[in-house]
């Protein structure tokens, strides 16, 4: 058998709740958890109508391998995560994974930016009790479009990571909740005010684009978490290209969902 | 599970120790699926992702679309490292494969009757591990060539007139969606071992609030449950207009799927988009199709093939 | 719903008040929909069953199967009672549905050139109510004639050729899958007023158990939303070869099914099998349609007719 | 609007229990209780699973129209009988009827001879009331495969409609319950010991034949109720056809699903 191979696991679901405005908290069971490296994520399949046949490929916020436990948010957008949404606890499926490459810890010393966007939360704060583990200081700016769509208890666990040095910004687009504007404003700031060795980020792809077009301009090295619709995720069909500075493409699915922005062609 | 039927088939000259081989495009090269069984051990043969004499980058994103009727749609546009970056990247775990009794077929992709020819060069010298080559003349998804290339029963001929002098290997063409009887005539009339079908049918998906395709390009394939009745049609067309084994390829996800193609003439049959979303089926619908074949009172499979009764 | 879009259409002389219509052999004669809303206040149009100039029993049982992948296979071969019968049973009804505004198109059907010609002289005669015909050169479960009269433009413009001297009232023609863009021109070249597409695309389902199909006959007509972006697609190949318009129909089972198929060139779209499971679709799928023509900011649907961008 | 047209009406499930083996026992609140005539059907969509889009014709044991209430009894074949298996109470989703035509009254005068096969008996339970109401008597027979498989609380209202002086009879092609053979024997002795004006029966077609055959050489009536894939229930498709004797078809939905059985051609 293939050493880093993914494979199929059993998952019961153990709590699904709505968590925000559209956004949803799922507590799987399965022995994925133990498995798993912030960043990565899994395809689960919702049981039950054949006429949709894809699975919903999802990051994770956090895993617990003792419990078995893997907690996940995700945005109730298509007809999948809509019956995603419907499953209850006990209800048991099959999902696929570990899949993809993960965060890896900056090169360099010094403290790390976090940088999420609405539903890009959950594997930013994977990153974070990453760089916590490694005793790495992070700030962090979470956005979302408006006060309803904000994850606080996530917040709160984001600035929990982040500790006494850490700033946790939070922003709205309308400014319903925290600071009005983008998220890449308070970046904008936070990158003259204190230095970083690298910038992690995941959101919408506008965000991202952003995002990296400012790390890089401070001379900062970047980590996004690419979101792409998937067949398989684990590279069977190669559906999930992400086009390359370089030329050419990468596969989303195995080549990342993580990226150093510097090879993206956003 | 102890078989009391005999499963092993013949395709063209592949000898397979059961009828199941996978649809390129659907199974990476093979070891994406060492994670959930044991590919070596398990399928009849593997069909490899097409590949080109040098690298092509494929289509832009969005390549894959979602359809509401049991389907999917994609238009990947068979992008590959060329046969020198496949051969080195895969070919000794494709030779661990044919060692382990599983067979390997390496599918031949080009834009031109002069890129068959270089790819299929190349193949030759550089992969001793393909126990047969399937020619792509069917992909809906590139520019040039692709599914042109077999659009007619006079172009087909020609891929096969340039493509099977070089080889002494079995040679498979991979179909389209129409035209079957006739083509596959033509095709087995000049040198074809083997005929796989079918490859996707055009399909189009469109967003009504950008009035754009939900792809980058404005067609792409459908796969999936959705076509399986339509392809063991064709299948059956196919079959009673050549006497070359068949291949049936078209939305298959369980034996009896898998069974029909059979019945149809299918002497092998390709598990393709449900690999996709259910990885772990192959060896499943490996053991339905046994246990059928044992309650349909035969000894060996190959008597099912074409039993259809009509 | 007050509309702030004009919704009305002309499919080659049949102006209808919107763009609804339903594929013949889903809706009965429409008075089987009566209990589910009010026929002739809410269709654009309504294509009768296929009748011949002498009636048809059809093909024996069984005459559906379901199929896993979101469709349904039929053979039911055009029973009809004849021009005659059909007058006497539903004349009356249809010339009602006619006075409410809702436009009645006849599917003229046969085995043979002079079959289709007779039919036409009886409907020419005995139909006042029709406000337009539809020829079916595409079943594809009537052993002669039917998709046979359609399988190559030669074919299908004799058909026309025949049936066009015979009336002045605006004649659809009913296609079948294949050939979508060459056909189309030679039936536009023969006098067509109109292009109706798909017919069902032929498929197989086999009872693996007794080997045989699960249907009367070998192969029946797959239709339902599987289909649907095959049905676009042709749709959009055909809108592209000619100048006549398109009544599209394949797999519609809502607003946004409709739309696309009006994005890819249909000025008219039908539903079909979606009336058969989901009796009360048409009026949903009138307002949705309604509602994104207005959320595309146009003052008239006819702008939104072949407006896809790629 | 057409008088006797077919329409659309939600129903809730009240109950949906197994009631024997592979049978299941379905109780909705619905308006068509107040319209179904003995013999009638009515076409259930099945909700959730967009793969399999037919819905499934199912002819009914009673309706209470002040309850609003109709019982159904169902074999679990496919698919879609599996998933309507799967409805628990409260559940509400939508049907199409009342659909076809059902039992009449017999046309002279004496007593009627009922008989079902398997799940054909709900549909002879409705003909059961409505000779009972009629004040016509009648004797039954009905025939399952197994023990297992014998609807025992129905066979008692049965009996209980047939009254003191109806005989029911339960046979098992086994032996495991009551006598020993199919329906046909036992219906062969009733023919020989008394007089009847008109047979109903429902089952399998092979034995709706058999009854058939034996009725005509009495010289009794028989209705039989036909089963038939269908696409509508309502006339729209053509789909259900059944051959006469007459030559050509009718169709199940509209022109049944009760014949006369002569007209039928086996």
């Amino acid at each position: 058998m293939h050493s880093d191979a993914v494979t199929q696991h059993e998952f019961v679901v153990r709590g699904n709740e709505r968590a925000a405005e559209g956004i949803w908290r799922l507590v799987i069971e399965s022995p994925v958890a133990g498995q798993l490296a912030p960043g990565q994520f899994m395809n689960l399949r919702v049981p039950g109508d054949g006429s949709h046949i894809l699975g919903i490929p999802l990051s994770f916020k956090g895993a617990n391998a003792q419990a078995q436990t893997v907690e996940l948010l995700y945005a109730v957008v298509g007809e999948g995560t809509r019956r995603l949404s419907q499953m209850v606890a006990g209800q048991s499926s099959t999902l696929v994974g570990p899949c993809g490459r993960g965060w890896w810890l900056p090169e360099g010393e010094g403290r790390a930016l976090l940088v999420a966007g609405g539903i890009g939360l959950p594997p930013v704060l994977a990153a974070a009790r990453m760089l916590a583990d490694a005793g790495i200081g992070f700030d962090a700016i979470a956005g979302s479009r408006t006060a309803d769509m904000v994850l606080s208890d996530d917040i709160e666990d984001l600035a929990r990571l982040a500790g006494a040095d850490g700033r946790v910004i939070t922003c709205t687009d309308d400014g319903t909740a925290g600071r009005r504007g983008f998220v890449t404003e308070a970046m904008g700031e936070l990158l003259r005010e204190r230095a970083y060795a690298q910038a992690y980020a995941c959101g919408p792809n506008v965000m991202m684009a952003g995002v990296a077009r400012l790390a890089d301009e401070h001379g900062v090295a970047c980590q996004v978490s690419m979101e792409r619709m998937m067949g398989c995720g684990f590279g069977a069909c190669s559906c999930c290209n992400v086009a390359l500075v370089a030329g050419g493409y990468a596969l989303c699915c195995t080549d990342g969902p993580v990226f150093d922005a510097r090879e993206v062609a956003w | 599970m102890v078989s009391t039927v005999s499963m092993a088939v013949d395709l063209g000259g592949i000898r397979m120790r059961n009828p199941l081989n996978t649809a390129s495009g659907t199974y990476g090269n093979g070891v994406q699926f060492e994670g959930f069984y044991d590919v070596g051990a398990t399928l009849g043969a593997i069909t490899c992702k097409g590949v080109a004499a040098v690298p092509w980058d494929g289509n832009p994103a969005p390549r894959l679309a979602e359809l509401p009727g049991s389907a999917i749609m994609n238009s990947v546009g068979l992008q590959n490292p060329g046969v020198r970056g496949f051969v080195e990247r895969y070919g000794d775990y494709l030779q661990g494969l044919r060692d382990r009794g599983c067979q390997v077929i390496c599918q031949i992709a080009g834009h031109s009757l002069d890129e068959y020819r270089q790819a299929t060069e190349l193949f030759e010298e550089l992969a001793p591990f393909a126990s047969g080559f399937e020619v792509n003349i069917s992909c809906p998804n590139i520019a040039q060539g692709g599914a042109a290339m077999g659009a007619t029963p006079e172009a087909a001929a020609q891929v096969m007139s340039v493509v099977r002098p070089l080889t002494a290997r079995p040679v498979v063409v991979k179909m389209a969606p129409h035209d079957v009887a006739e083509i596959g005539r033509a095709l087995e009339a000049s040198g074809a071992d083997a005929l796989s079908l079918i490859n996707t049918i055009p399909g189009m998906a469109i967003d009504i609030r950008t009035r754009r395709s939900r792809l980058a390009r404005a067609t792409a394939g459908v796969s999936g449950p959705a076509i399986h009745a339509i392809a063991v049609r064709m299948v059956w067309e196919c079959a009673n207009a050549v006497t070359i084994p068949i291949c049936g390829i078209g939305g298959v996800a369980s034996g009896a799927d898998a069974a029909e193609m059979i019945l149809a003439g299918a002497t092998a049959v390709s598990v393709g988009t449900a690999n996709l979303y259910d990885p772990t089926c192959v060896p499943r619908i490996l053991v339905e199709l046994e246990e059928w074949a044992c309650g349909q009172g035969v000894s060996d499979i190959n008597e099912l093939i074409g039993a259809f009764e009509c």
